[in-house]
């Protein structure tokens, strides 16, 4: 009976915590609400139009992959704490259960589920315009360039 | 009844209505590719390029949120809404007019004495350039713009370049903290205490001086000024070399910058940018060297020059800005006449107080000027000097009394503003931070 | 800290309200004045030097308000720092009203206080004409040094209750309509000659 | 003070069949509003390609100016400065707009960047620029009625408590 004691004193202790935390800003904080603090907070501007429900769908894929990995690694925790136990049964059993997700992963990467880059492709403008933009107005003083410096020439590609 | 309808009544309405970035679906396809930010004067390609990139995205897949007037990131109250899909920005549009305090007509009925302390709360980081701007262009309706005493002059460059070191200070603390340096803020701040240190034993405040009077200077440079001049100048390049490790060294900051908010030189004419951000595309304008004023043709500095036109460019131009105006300093250090600060013209310059009490003459001089002030002959002007923003240009008109008729200042961030939306076009949030941020607004002068 | 003081003053004399036995709501008043969050009301050039004193040579952190929260939702005082123009105000009124219980509003700077030299149509003459101020701090922009006087007044004031008192006393110092069910009349703003 | 010779000396130049005189090393143009966007096209293929500024001036007090010849003076005035980066020389147009239809046609399809000083223009004067693809004010709150920057504009101070105070 009593290997039970720390898992049950826990999980009072936490309840109690979570219970307490609730409680307590219901009783001490002064409850004052108003309409301006119930409505969502946008810089100042009162909102004017409603909050669209939509959202894109790239923010749920991110949302579904956290979950599956971070699942994984909880499934890590006990044999972390027992591995001598487990011995190497359990560590090729591990292996593999983490290769299984690495290919998961191997395959979200290459599908670019990650890929959250702007649209904006990476604008290079076309030197031809500019050089001649540049040279028309050159000055009569020194000029140096800065900024260079680890980046590649500016190829010379459309905007 | 929902919250936010209940919420419009309560409150006083903030919606501005037409002002604000219409949805797509009440909007032509032209008004769309011009809220993206597409510069008519571009080439065909560009612009069918510009097209399928706006693309006519469902209605329902794009949010128009705020990033309003109370922002930290929006460095003081610009207002910018942003048309997102996801993460991405497709519109954006600069929403101003949150700080207009009618300094143009406060202006008009202020006394061109007083006018210098109207005109420096406008670019409250660079105070000298606007009090210097304004004089410049008071001095030419006078006719005296030939004969300013020398060491006014030159005092007149060394507090506009010390003032262009410690915005350009203010601009590193605040582009670090934008992208999460935090403790840039710190560093830059330490900086720039020291300038304004030395600005308050010479002006007497920190800011908004007002020192920069038609005529020459308000007063002379304190003793001791020099080897306060050598100590900061001493004390900046390791610094300015640790914020080269800790920031331009650093990978995560050179991809937070490269390629973001980009810029080509066509474009940035035909918007009219001036300043860091034109200089960024390549285009080596610089007022101080093309179209020279005061004595910066006999000083010999660089012109900082980008190549790409984006954040990253901004950036090292304005980091190696400071360096450059420490150059100048220096030769400004050596070439410093002596003599007096303020033209001797009776009817500009107030007489000394120790003269007041002894010739009549003296009295009313300065009666005269300090109450009804002193009269330009009519005409108008337009004078225009490098301000670490751009060009910052004074126009006035006057009417041969004491007061302007009517004074507009060109303020560089007004422009530059305009030119967000262009920039920001398919990048993300956290891009649009950074490029808000590397164009270092200030609201003050975009509302005047 | 109240206590403190009177110990140091007038030693073991002074120990008729320790720790023991102080009562919560000194707890409560000191933890309040003591770690107490500004809100980044930033506008003009007020806002810059309210960064300087935020920054490393006068550094607020000394007097517990480590960092300037951007949403009004973790803030406590509202310091508006800069000229409040007419387009501003009601976003002024609407970050005051998001802010939570208790708060505070230092007005900084004379052209928050009383309009200071733009006595025109677009600068509301006073912040307190939209939001009860607690603190004023004068100068154009005021020094960092008069800042953090500034402050520090808002904090003894904290500490003392007094403000606490006075808004007890007028039911709740912002007078903004306390209970969601009734619509209080929309609240009068008399902003300028608009 | 030597007496300055007038800034605007009287001859009459002639760039583009407008009117032009100097003033302070700058050449300013007398543009007749029909001809406007035609003559700012045309300085633009001369090499003034940027438009540095645009701003208004409303001339209600002071109707007698100094105006080239030709030019009969009105209540308000757009101001145009450009620059030429190649031959770094500035010019200023100054065209004349009545009072009775304050409107202007607009520059953005030559200057993109002029679009934000219309709407500024518009907020402060009142004048309208046909063409323009967003004539709404952008300083004013939307629902201010009156243009501010108008000379009969009062400036809306609020007098000093204390007597004795300048007006």
């Amino acid at each position: 009976m009593g290997q039970y004691l720390p898992i049950v004193s826990l999980m009072v202790l936490a309840v109690l915590f979570a219970g307490i935390s609730l409680v307590a800003s219901r009783l001490l904080a002064p409850r004052r609400p108003s309409s301006a603090k119930e409505a969502p907070y946008e810089c100042g501007i009162v909102p004017s139009r409603e909050q669209p429900e939509r959202f894109p769908v790239s923010f749920y894929i991110v949302a579904m992959l956290f979950i599956m990995f971070d699942i994984e690694i909880i499934f890590a925790y006990p044999y972390a704490v027992d591995r001598e136990f487990l011995g190497t049964f359990g560590f090729f059993e591990m292996a593999m259960f983490s290769a299984v997700f690495f290919v998961a992963f191997v395959y979200i990467v290459a599908k670019g589920a990650l890929e959250w880059g702007p649209i904006q492709q990476q604008r290079v403008f076309n030197t031809a315009v500019t050089q001649q933009i540049i040279d028309s107005r050159i000055g009569s003083g020194s000029v140096r360039v800065v900024g260079t410096d680890g980046r590649p020439a500016n190829t010379d590609e459309v905007a | 009844m929902s919250i936010v309808d209940k919420q419009k009544i309560v409150s006083a309405n903030t919606d501005e209505g037409p002002q604000e970035l219409r949805s797509r679906s009440d909007l032509t396809v032209s008004a769309v590719l011009r809220d993206v930010g597409a510069v008519l004067r571009m080439s065909e390609s560009e612009v069918a390029a510009m097209a399928e990139v706006s693309g006519d995205v469902g209605e329902d897949q794009t949010m128009i949120i705020n990033m309003g007037p109370q922002h930290p990131s929006t460095h003081g109250v610009l207002r910018l809404m942003l048309e997102l899909q996801g993460e991405t920005v497709l519109r954006c549009k600069p929403i101003i007019g949150y700080l207009h305090t009618g300094m143009e007509k406060t202006g008009e009925s202020l006394t061109y004495m007083q006018g210098g302390s109207n005109v420096t709360r406008m670019d409250y980081l660079s105070c000298f350039n606007n009090e210097l701007v304004f004089s410049m262009a008071v001095e030419k309706l006078l006719g005296i713009d030939g004969d300013i005493p020398e060491r006014a002059v030159w005092m007149r460059m060394l507090l506009s370049e010390l003032n262009r070191m410690s915005s350009h200070l203010m601009f590193l603390a605040t582009n670090g903290m934008d992208l999460g340096a935090v403790s840039m803020m710190l560093y830059g701040w330490r900086e720039r205490e020291e300038v304004l240190r030395f600005f308050q034993k010479v002006t007497g405040l920190r800011m908004n001086h007002n020192f920069i009077r038609p005529g020459g200077v308000a007063a002379d440079l304190p003793a001791g000024w020099r080897d306060d001049i050598l100590e900061i100048l001493e004390s900046l390049p390791s610094r300015l070399e640790e914020y080269d490790i800790l920031m331009t060294g650093q990978p995560i900051w050179r991809q937070r910058l490269q390629g973001v908010g980009v810029i080509t030189a066509h474009e940035a004419l035909a918007l009219g940018l001036t300043g860091p951000i034109l200089r960024s595309t390549g285009v080596a304008w610089d007022l101080r060297r093309d179209m020279p004023y005061l004595h910066y043709d006999q000083l010999e500095f660089d012109v900082i020059v980008g190549s790409y036109g984006d954040s990253y460019d901004r950036y090292s131009i304005r980091f190696n800005e400071i360096r450059e105006s420490m150059r100048i300093v220096y030769q400004i250090l050596e070439a410093m006449p002596q003599g007096d600060y303020r033209i001797q013209n009776k009817k500009v310059t107030p007489p000394p107080r120790a003269r007041i009490d002894e010739s009549m003459e003296a009295l009313i001089h300065h009666f005269k000027i300090f109450t009804e002030g002193f009269k330009v002959p009519e005409g108008e002007v337009y004078t225009a000097i490098e301000s670490p923003r751009g060009e910052i240009g004074c126009y006035i008109v006057s009417d041969g009394s004491a007061k302007p008729y009517r004074i507009h200042v060109r303020a560089p961030s007004f422009v530059n503003i305009q030119a967000l939306p262009h920039m920001m076009r398919g990048g993300l949030i956290a891009d649009a931070v950074a490029i808000i941020s590397s164009v270092d607004p200030v609201l003050g002068e975009v509302d005047r | 800290m109240g206590l403190a003081r009177d110990v140091l003053d007038d030693g073991l004399g002074g120990m008729h309200h320790n720790f023991m036995t102080g009562r919560i709501e000194d707890l409560v008043k000191w933890s309040r004045s003591r770690s107490s969050w500004g809100a980044t009301f930033g506008l003009a050039c007020c806002a810059i030097e309210m960064m300087g004193t935020g920054a490393s040579h006068y550094d607020l952190s000394r007097f517990g308000m480590e960092v300037f929260r951007a949403s009004p939702r973790q803030a406590d005082i509202m310091i508006v720092a800069g000229r409040v123009s007419q387009k501003m105000a009601p976003v002024l009124r609407q970050v005051y009203d998001q802010m939570m219980e208790p708060k505070w509003v230092i007005s900084m700077g004379v052209c928050a206080s009383t309009g200071g030299m733009f006595n025109n149509y677009a600068i509301v003459q006073g912040v307190d004409q939209i939001v009860p101020v607690d603190v004023y701090a004068p100068g154009c922009p005021p020094t960092p040094e008069t800042l953090i006087h500034a402050i520090e007044t808002l904090h003894q004031l904290i500490e003392d209750g007094e403000i606490m008192r006075r808004r007890v006393v007028n039911n709740g110092g912002a007078k903004v309509e306390l209970s969601l069910t009734n619509i209080a009349a929309p609240v009068t703003i008399a902003i300028g000659t608009k | 003070m030597s007496e300055v010779e007038t800034s605007v000396e009287q001859t009459v130049q002639q760039l583009y069949g407008c009117a032009m005189s100097q003033a302070f090393g700058q050449d300013v143009l007398f543009v007749p509003r029909d001809r406007y966007v035609e003559v700012i096209k045309s300085l633009f293929n001369d090499g003034f390609d940027v438009c540095i500024d645009l701003t208004g001036v409303d001339y209600l007090e002071l109707p007698h100016r100094k105006v080239a010849e030709g030019v009969t003076a009105e209540r308000f005035e757009v101001v145009v400065g450009l620059l030429s980066m190649t031959s770094h020389r500035r010019i200023r147009i100054r065209v004349q707009i009545p009072e009775a239809d304050a409107v202007l046609p607009t520059l953005f399809y030559l200057h993109p960047g002029t679009e934000a000083h219309e709407r500024e223009i518009f907020d402060m004067f009142g004048i309208v620029f046909e063409g323009h693809p967003d004539p709404t004010r952008i300083l004013m709150p939307e629902d201010w009625d009156g243009h501010p920057l108008r000379k009969d504009y009062d400036r809306g101070e609020i007098p000093v408590q204390f007597k004795g105070a300048p007006s």
